[in-house]
């Protein structure tokens, strides 16, 4: 019997549906979260048995159409020569890459709902919280089940939407409410790259299924040029999700959401949907290489530039923020290569050590009551022993010390990019590690190391999390360690099982490189990764953070520059906001002329000339608006005028008029 | 079909008129009486016009439900609906439905009256989408004008007269320039029906084409209304009571761009191509400019007044696009447009009815006080700026994917309407519902009561139904679109269709058998 | 035999003299007669076009004229005097009460 | 035997015979009937004025013109004595309570009304120069007096010498017309003229026309003959403006037609634009001089003149199709003017009417039905359906279009726009507006039926026109 796969976002929603209309009212915290909590669990059981099933079926996709959601239209095809009935099917597809993102979502998912559990456990709002967390889920899976791109968009509206209410959980605070606000729009500017690449596969290959999309590039029904055009709007889009160049500027101020959000949407899960898109088209990408070297550029660059501002943060989750873009950079840098399994595997590891670090992040500011800023932390190495394991994995794998996950797929992007012969997006990647490592540990130092630099009260209350929340931290923490063997590379004994799990996906993508030059490579990373580790140690651990302060005194205005964040969204803020802004008071006031101008200028002629009556005014200067009131009162005052009263001047009009056109029909 | 006798289009349009004379008849002083009446003759309509989903067929290419008497020299009393006019029937008959309802205590003087105009009004609407012959469309068209007129001018807000008489002129100078045209088309034809000039297959010589097009143009463009002739709507809705707004944004609106549809297209189909550019322009305008206004508004119901701008904006974008997909899309795109602002409007009015203010800045943290009305409201927004799985998404991505062929500039540019939409619905609903709730005065809101709640069910029901299964919507709109098409673009649907071979999932493998030449 | 043209002259002179009269003069009782030599002016022509055409239709015509002429004349006095009962003036610039 | 013949078809004129003796008897029951002389001579009137209706329903048509082309009775002729007969009978109506209210002892109003009403049936049916005149002349005269008929109210008189003078001088101008016509042709029966006119001297013959046409435009009240129309209108009694508004008006566009398809026919081209500029002129002229009046009488007397524009764009695209519009029209706008100054008398403040617009605020709230009922009248005054109004002015605009009139209809269409300011400015007093308590409503049972009366016919003849439609088209000329 083939899995129901198609029932996976089903139990979520039917989570959100039971907490949203009756949890909120009626439910205790105990049913609300069990009802959560059981929904993402059965998702994530379904996932695990339609992935055997497909390993079981020779790891061939599925497809399931629920039903026509679009009848089919006859449309005009790009090519002017033929055309297609565009259809949307709402159609689920479970393959591989489907697999990977199923039961990574629903896996985290279901950890991140547990610690939830403890986290949120003072919130009043708490069946709303887990109510949001559901929806997202069933969003999510929708977004990775889809099978084309019409109802991928629904998950990638609905994830958006979840992100905005989520973020803006505690709406009552401003900055909540904006930053929520801030990531919609941001993301609405992504999908207006997402529709339009959308409408031009439809044009010119009549549909916008996967399968066809990529059979129809196969085909040559695209050329070079436009596959070119649609991919970028699409990888627009991705940016958007993915909060890369430049549009990543909501992701840092996301953080007001509570953490177990950042943890499950702006670290391991739907900021990662841009990847999956990507990886998703891969066919297009691959077609148009130009696009793929935008990918790469794009994902390098953002990689290092995000790392950068990472260095000077000192709220926790902040810094969090900043390395997860970076993170995602890493991936689209490994997509960019034709390393596609490579960044789908990063995608996954990722995935874990990044939760692991924002949940224990959380775990820091749960036992800080609420403390985010690291220069009013320390010393909490002794304190909350089993946060501080746990936060150490997950920085260990994120610098990418072997054997933990992280090492595993960041160095296979890495040797990928080598491979690809695109040094630049290889040193990119490298400088990128490094810098990873350094701010990575610079957190850790800062935070668990040193004299404790919080206030009394603060440091009274310092206290180790509830076990509902270390639990979930252990799982992960084992996650980061062993997550990455699955892609164990061919040099290392592995033989790169992952990869070739993905193959009927993304293609089976092998590197080129001699043994020795792939155990070069990798001892390259290695080395840049402990540089940045052992820089931090230095800077932060032997001189207290002296240096960091000097270098910050010496370089002055590069050094806020890189604090203001580059200054990027006052300049958004300025530019677009601003002329958005601008634009419709510009526009309003035209109306406001438009409509009022005239009816004072009217108005005050009227009062000369009627004798008052709104209504006439109304009309006036209505009729104004469309250019006769004026002639209106005109006419109406001479009118007046005319009528004198007098026998004679009425006797004159007669014998004029009858001169008039009298002489008017003869002479004519 | 027939009910009682009774055919039942005739019935349907004049059903609200029984109700009518009965509340006419009933003594000033029962107000409950009064209410009762006009809210069950309301319902019945309502429950008269599903019947028409009983006997209609989708499949059938003509008219359906017909009726033909002779009324005066040679122009006819002619009736009868295709799936276009079946959608805003229904619509129709919905939103009157609700509005009356909503009503219930937010009109507490002459009710009467109120009550009558309001059943006048719902005849004249349900007149113009099921009459076929242009002088009995121009006469619901008018019929319909004078009770809206009375329902601004007398239950309006401080600027009631000034509004009421400007959205009259507005439509009256449209429509009167319409009945020239229809004049010179009757001239040409010899008849004002509408079937048979379609029938007889001849059209008006370009240049005179393009004066009568012109004509029937601004008729229409004033009421849709489009980006030059829109300075009346926003004085309209804001001075009308919330169920005025409801109905003059739900319908009112859609009869212009009906209009376009159901008689610029087929009957001038060479002056539509030709005026194409120059529509779609101004269509791009009132997308961008009505969604910037909208920005800048401090008043909740005129911010949403100008989003209609927008929002018709696209819909008139999509009617000019001349493909299935973008006409079927813009039909629909009415039908939801109906539906979102519609419950916007009786948002809006939910609170004023608390409150007597509508301006944004007097709210804000309301979500804390009010949750129901908060997620209604945040369905709403969201079914306005076409989140996917509601309805607005459907229609605003059935009309770029529809216009993308034709120009895709265009498309682009509506696109950008896409996300200031989104920029100013989130604003507005994060100025009203969140933040703290400082203002004292709302510190005693109430939230929804059963009948408030009772009102939007339907359109939230309809809002996901449209937007996750719009395929009944789509299916009664084949035929007719199909037919306007062919009309409009003879040459349309004559070329092979390509299927992509091998990897086509099942759902694709079935070509629109309909649709092919 | 007088020629036609001459008498359409006179007829066409008394009438545009009447013509004058109305418009010029501002005493009511001048108008009145104005108005009489009209007609009278009118009753030429059409006794001159009589003769020149050989037929009686105009004669007749002009008996009907002249009974019309009376009649105007009575009534016209008759109106006169109802106003000048209010207001003790026959001048014109006096009467404008209704304008506008 | 001639004389045989004449006495036999006097059968064709019936309804004015008739009249003739029921005006005597009106006379003599004023003469003698005392204190109540007045009513009782209106009691005579209004039975008289039925009578006639009731004949002129039973009258045949005669084939061919009676007593040697002086008059000829169709369909056309009766059709029009419908009209003028009908807006008697409502003036008649509206009469008695306001001369009660108005204090007027002398009934000779009726019978001088019966004079006038003569004096329109023969014209509506003459067909000789020289019957033409007399009767156009009878009934001229006879409105002079209606008009002038308060002898203690100044503006009534004033109003009666106004309108005496300048329709004594129109007309003189028009007999000139009619001579200079007569000369060029030497026949007065208008079947006679056109042909040798046309061979003797078309110049002056078309000189002759254009003079013959002052007087019929003045009496219609076109600009720019239309002087005299709101200063006679605003100073006369109300209820017999009603009348002075409606019926000759209708006569005289009777007559105007008669011309134009008879005498004038050939001479097309010089009227036909020239009709249609006085058309176009007199429509604006009349809405725009409307809009700034607040005196409801001085309004609907603007109104009148824009009324007659329309009227004539039916002249201009004169053809089977114009005549019948212009005969649909005119019964519409008698039943929606009479109604309008019957608004008027329903409306009393201080011991005489309501004049102003603003007196009429709040009247919905006085008494909804009846405000429901001038509303009608508003909408068929603007041209909005469902109401006669409506189909009247598309018929004119029809007639117009199939002509290829097009600026013609684009006038009249919009000047129906600029005439809703006015028109609605009443439509809100009555709605909108807070109550005046210093107005007292009183609507006496005869007007009541009055109005009443109007409004049915303006929505029955609005929804369901065909009968009436079917009417005009039989009596429609050419």
């Amino acid at each position: 019997m083939p899995a129901p796969f198609y029932w996976i976002p089903l139990f979520p929603l039917l989570g959100f549906l039971i907490n949203g209309l009756i949890g909120i009212r009626r439910f205790p915290n105990r049913a609300v979260h069990a009802v959560g909590v059981a929904a993402v669990g059965l998702s994530f059981l379904t996932s695990l048995w339609s992935s055997a099933a497909l390993l079981a079926a020779g790891n061939v996709a599925a497809e399931k159409i629920l039903f026509i959601w679009i009848p089919a239209n006859l449309i005009h095809l790009a090519n002017g020569a033929s055309s297609a009935a565009f259809q949307v099917d709402f159609a689920f597809r479970f393959d591989a890459l489907t697999a990977v993102m199923c039961l990574v979502v629903t896996g985290v998912g279901l950890l991140i709902h547990i610690y939830s559990i403890g986290y949120m456990s003072h919130d009043k709002s708490y069946a709303r919280f887990f109510a949001y967390l559901n929806l997202f889920t069933c969003a999510m899976l929708v977004l990775v089940l889809g099978a084309n791109l019409a109802v991928m968009f629904i998950g990638w509206e609905g994830v958006g939407l979840c992100s905005y209410l989520l973020i803006g959980f505690w709406f009552s605070k401003d900055s909540a409410a904006n930053a929520g606000k801030k990531a919609f729009i941001t993301n609405r500017v992504g999908d207006f790259g997402f529709l339009l690449g959308t409408g031009i596969l439809m044009w010119f290959l009549g549909t916008v299924d996967f399968n066809a999309i990529s059979s129809g590039v196969t085909q040559g029904l695209l050329t070079r040029p436009v596959a070119t055009a649609a991919a970028l709007l699409l990888f627009l889009g991705a940016t958007g999700k993915s909060a890369q160049l430049p549009l990543y500027t909501w992701l840092p101020d996301a953080m007001e959401g509570p953490t177990p959000v950042s943890a499950l949407i702006h670290a391991a899960t739907m900021v990662t949907a841009g990847v999956y898109l990507v990886a998703r088209l891969n066919v297009l990408f691959t077609f148009s290489g130009t696009a793929l070297t935008v990918v790469a550029l794009v994902g390098g660059l953002t990689a290092c530039y995000a790392a950068t501002m990472g260095f000077v943060q000192f709220d926790i989750k902040r810094v969090l923020a900043y390395s997860t873009i970076s993170q995602i950079g890493y991936m689209f840098l490994g997509l960019g290569v034709g390393a596609y399994a490579a960044g789908i595997f990063h995608l996954m590891t990722h995935a874990f050590f990044k939760s692991l670090l924002f949940l224990a992040a959380g775990s820091v500011i749960h036992a800080l009551s609420g403390e985010q800023d690291m220069r009013r932390m320390g010393g909490l190495r002794r304190r909350i022993p089993g946060t501080y394991r746990v936060f150490l994995v997950g920085a260990i794998a994120i610098a990418g010390v072997p054997p933990f996950a992280g090492f595993f797929s960041k160095d296979e992007i890495l040797a990928s990019a080598f491979a690809s012969g695109n040094y630049v997006a290889w040193a990119l990647g490298l400088t990128g590690a490094l810098m990873t490592a350094f701010y990575m540990f610079r957190l850790i130092f800062m935070t668990f190391f040193g004299p404790e630099r919080m206030d009394e009260k603060t440091a009274h209350h310092v206290h180790e999390s509830p076990p509902v929340m270390l639990r979930p931290l252990y799982l992960l923490a084992g996650l980061s360690v062993v997550g990455g063997w699955v892609g164990l590379p061919a040099v290392l004994l592995g033989g790169d099982w992952f990869g070739r799990f993905l193959a009927p996906v993304t293609g089976h993508h092998v590197l080129h490189l001699s043994h020795g030059l792939e155990l070069g490579l990798m001892a390259i990373s290695i080395a840049a990764g402990a540089a940045g580790i052992a820089a931090a140690y230095i800077i932060y651990v032997r001189r207290g953070g002296e240096p960091a302060r000097a270098c910050a005194a010496r370089l002055g205005p590069l050094y806020t520059l890189v604090e203001r964040k580059y200054y990027v969204d006052e300049i958004y803020n300025g530019l677009i906001v601003g002329g958005c802004l601008l634009l419709g008071r510009l526009s309003a006031l035209f109306d406001q002329v438009l409509i009022d101008g005239v009816v004072n200028g009217a108005a005050g002629l009227t009062r000369l000339v009627s004798r008052g009556s709104i209504l006439f005014d109304g009309s006036v200067v209505d009729g104004a608006v469309n250019g006769v009131g004026r002639l209106h009162q005109f006419a109406a005052r001479h009118v007046r005028r005319l009528q004198t009263g007098y026998l004679y001047s009425y006797a004159l009009a007669v014998v004029v008029g009858m001169v008039l056109f009298i002489s008017a029909v003869l002479l004519f | 079909m027939t009910i009682l006798g009774l055919p039942i289009l005739s019935l349907i349009t004049f059903f609200p008129l029984l109700g009518m004379v009965i509340i006419m008849a009933l003594p000033s002083a029962r107000a409950g009486a009064i209410r009762w009446t006009a809210n069950v003759t309301a319902g019945i309509e309502f429950l008269l016009t599903l019947l028409l989903l009983g006997g209609f067929q989708s499949s059938a290419a003509g008219m359906q439900f017909m009726e033909q008497k002779p009324w005066f020299l040679n122009i006819q009393y002619l009736m009868g609906i295709d799936g276009i006019s079946l959608l805003l029937i229904l619509l129709t008959s919905l939103l009157t439905f609700i509005a009356t309802l909503s009503s219930w205590s937010a009109i507490q003087q002459r009710l009467k009256e109120y009550y009558a105009f309001m059943l006048l009004l719902e005849v004249g609407m349900i007149g113009v989408f099921v009459a076929l012959d242009l002088i009995l469309f121009y006469v619901f068209w008018e019929v319909m004008l004078v009770p809206m007129y009375f329902l601004i001018g007398i239950w309006g807000g401080e600027h009631k007269l000034y509004a009421a008489i400007k959205f009259f002129l507005y439509t009256l100078f449209g429509s009167v320039l319409m009945l020239v045209g229809i004049l010179v088309l009757y001239r040409h034809y010899g008849t004002t029906n509408l079937l048979a000039m379609l029938a007889s297959g001849s059209h008006l010589a370009s240049s005179l084409q393009l004066w009568v097009f012109a004509a029937f143009f601004v008729g229409f463009a004033i009421k849709v209304p489009m980006f030059p002739f829109h300075t009346w709507l926003p004085d309209a809705h804001v001075e009308a009571p919330t169920a005025g707004s409801v109905i003059l944004a739900g319908v009112l609106l859609k009869m212009g761009t009906y209009g376009f549809v159901r008689f610029s297209l087929p009957l001038f189909p060479e002056a539509s191509r030709t005026c194409m550019p120059f529509i779609m322009v101004l269509a791009l305008i009132a997308i961008i400019y009505g969604a910037l206004v909208c920005l800048m508004q401090k008043d909740m119901k005129k911010l949403i007044a100008y989003s209609s701008v927008s929002h018709m904006g696209f819909v008139v974008l999509g009617i000019f696009a001349m493909t299935p997909l973008a006409l079927k899309g813009a039909i629909l795109q009415m039908v939801n447009h109906g539906i979102s602002t519609g419950a916007l409007f009786l948002i809006v009015g939910i609170v004023y009815e608390r409150r007597h203010t509508r301006l944004i800045a007097e709210y804000g943290g309301l979500s804390a006080r009010m949750p129901v009305y908060a997620a209604v409201f945040l369905i709403m927004t969201l079914s306005s700026i076409g989140l996917p799985g509601l309805n607005g998404f459907i229609g605003e991505f059935m009309i770029l994917m529809g216009t993308l062929p034709i120009n895709w500039l265009w498309t682009a540019i509506a696109a950008i309407g896409i996300i200031l939409g989104a920029g100013y619905m989130l604003w507005l609903y994060q100025r009203v519902m969140f933040g703290k709730l400082e203002n004292p005065a709302n510190q005693v809101l109430a939230d929804l009561n059963l009948r408030e709640l009772c009102t939007f069910l339907p359109l939230i029901v309809m809002a996901f139904w449209i937007g996750l299964y719009p395929k009944p919507f789509l299916g009664i709109l084949d035929q007719p679109v199909d037919n306007i098409v062919r009309l409009v673009q003879p040459a349309y649907g004559d070329r092979p269709v390509q299927a992509i071979k091998a990897a086509a999932a099942p759902g694709h493998a079935a070509p629109a058998g309909h649709e092919e030449p | 035999m007088i020629r036609i043209e001459a008498i359409v002259a006179l007829g066409c002179a008394v009438f545009c003299i009447g013509l004058l009269g109305v418009l010029v003069r501002k005493n009511l009782m001048v108008i009145l007669m104005s108005l009489e030599l009209l007609l009278n002016g009118v009753n030429i022509l059409l006794i001159g076009f009589g003769l020149h055409l050989q037929s009686v239709a105009g004669q007749i015509f002009v008996l009907f004229v002249v009974m019309m002429a009376v009649a105007e004349a009575a009534v016209g006095f008759a109106l006169i005097l109802a106003y000048c009962r209010h207001r003790e003036t026959y001048n014109l610039d006096e009467i404008n009460d209704l304008k506008g | 035997m001639d004389l045989a013949r004449y006495v036999a078809d006097l059968k064709y004129l019936m309804p004015e015979l008739a009249l003739l003796a029921v005006a005597v008897a009106a006379m003599f029951a004023h003469l003698f009937g005392g204190r109540r002389g007045r009513r009782l001579a209106g009691y005579v009137a209004l039975a008289g004025l039925c009578g006639a209706l009731w004949l002129l329903a039973v009258t045949p048509t005669a084939r061919g013109a009676l007593y040697s082309g002086a008059l000829t009775v169709d369909a056309f002729a009766q059709f029009i004595k419908l009209i003028v007969l009908l807006s008697a009978l409502l003036t008649v109506l509206l009469t008695f309570r306001f001369f009660d209210v108005e204090g007027l002892e002398s009934g000779e109003v009726y019978y001088l009304l019966l004079f006038a009403v003569i004096g329109m049936l023969f014209t509506a049916s003459a067909t000789d120069l020289i019957t033409f005149y007399v009767s156009f002349e009878l009934f001229a005269i006879c409105s002079y007096i209606l008009a002038g008929i308060f002898k203690k109210e100044i503006r009534s008189a004033e109003a009666g010498l106004k309108y005496f003078v300048l329709g004594a001088l129109s007309s003189a101008i028009m007999v000139l017309g009619m001579a200079l016509v007569y000369g060029v042709s030497g026949a007065t029966a208008f079947s006679q003229i056109a042909g040798p006119a046309l061979q003797a001297d078309p110049r002056l013959f078309t000189l002759g026309m254009l003079l013959f046409f002052v007087g019929l435009l003045f009496k219609v009240a076109a600009v720019p003959f239309h002087m005299w129309t709101p200063d006679v209108y605003e100073g006369a009694p109300t209820p017999l403006v009603a009348f002075l508004s409606t019926a000759p008006k209708a006569v005289t566009f009777a007559v105007f037609i008669r011309l134009l398809a008879t005498v004038f026919g050939a001479l097309e081209a010089k009227w036909t634009p020239l009709l249609s500029l006085i058309a176009i002129v007199t429509m604006f002229w009349g809405n725009l001089a409307a809009l700034t009046q607040q005196n409801l009488k001085r309004m609907l007397a603007y109104s009148s003149i824009a009324h007659a524009g329309y009227l004539l764009i039916g002249l201009a695209a004169l053809s089977a199709g114009g005549s019948m519009a212009v005969l649909f029209y005119l019964f519409a706008y008698v039943c929606m003017n009479v109604a309008a100054f019957a608004l008027i008398l329903t409306i009393q403040k201080q011991g005489g009417f309501g004049e102003r617009v603003e007196d009429l605020n709040g009247l919905a709230r006085k008494s909804p039905l009846l405000a429901a009922g001038i509303l009608v009248v508003l909408l068929a005054l603007t041209g909005i359906p469902p109401t006669a109004g409506f189909i009247g002015k598309y018929y004119l605009l029809a007639a117009a279009v199939n002509r290829g009139l097009y600026a013609l209809a684009v006038a009249g269409a919009l000047n129906s726009v600029i005439s809703l300011f006015y028109y609605f400015r009443i439509g809100r007093a009555m709605f909108m507006e807070a109550d005046r308590p210093d107005c007292v409503l009183s609507v006496p049972v005869t007007v009541r039926a009055v109005l009443l009366l109007c409004v049915l016919a303006l929505l029955y003849f609005g929804l369901f026109p065909a009968l009436l439609t079917d009417c005009a088209a039989l009596a429609a000329l050419r």
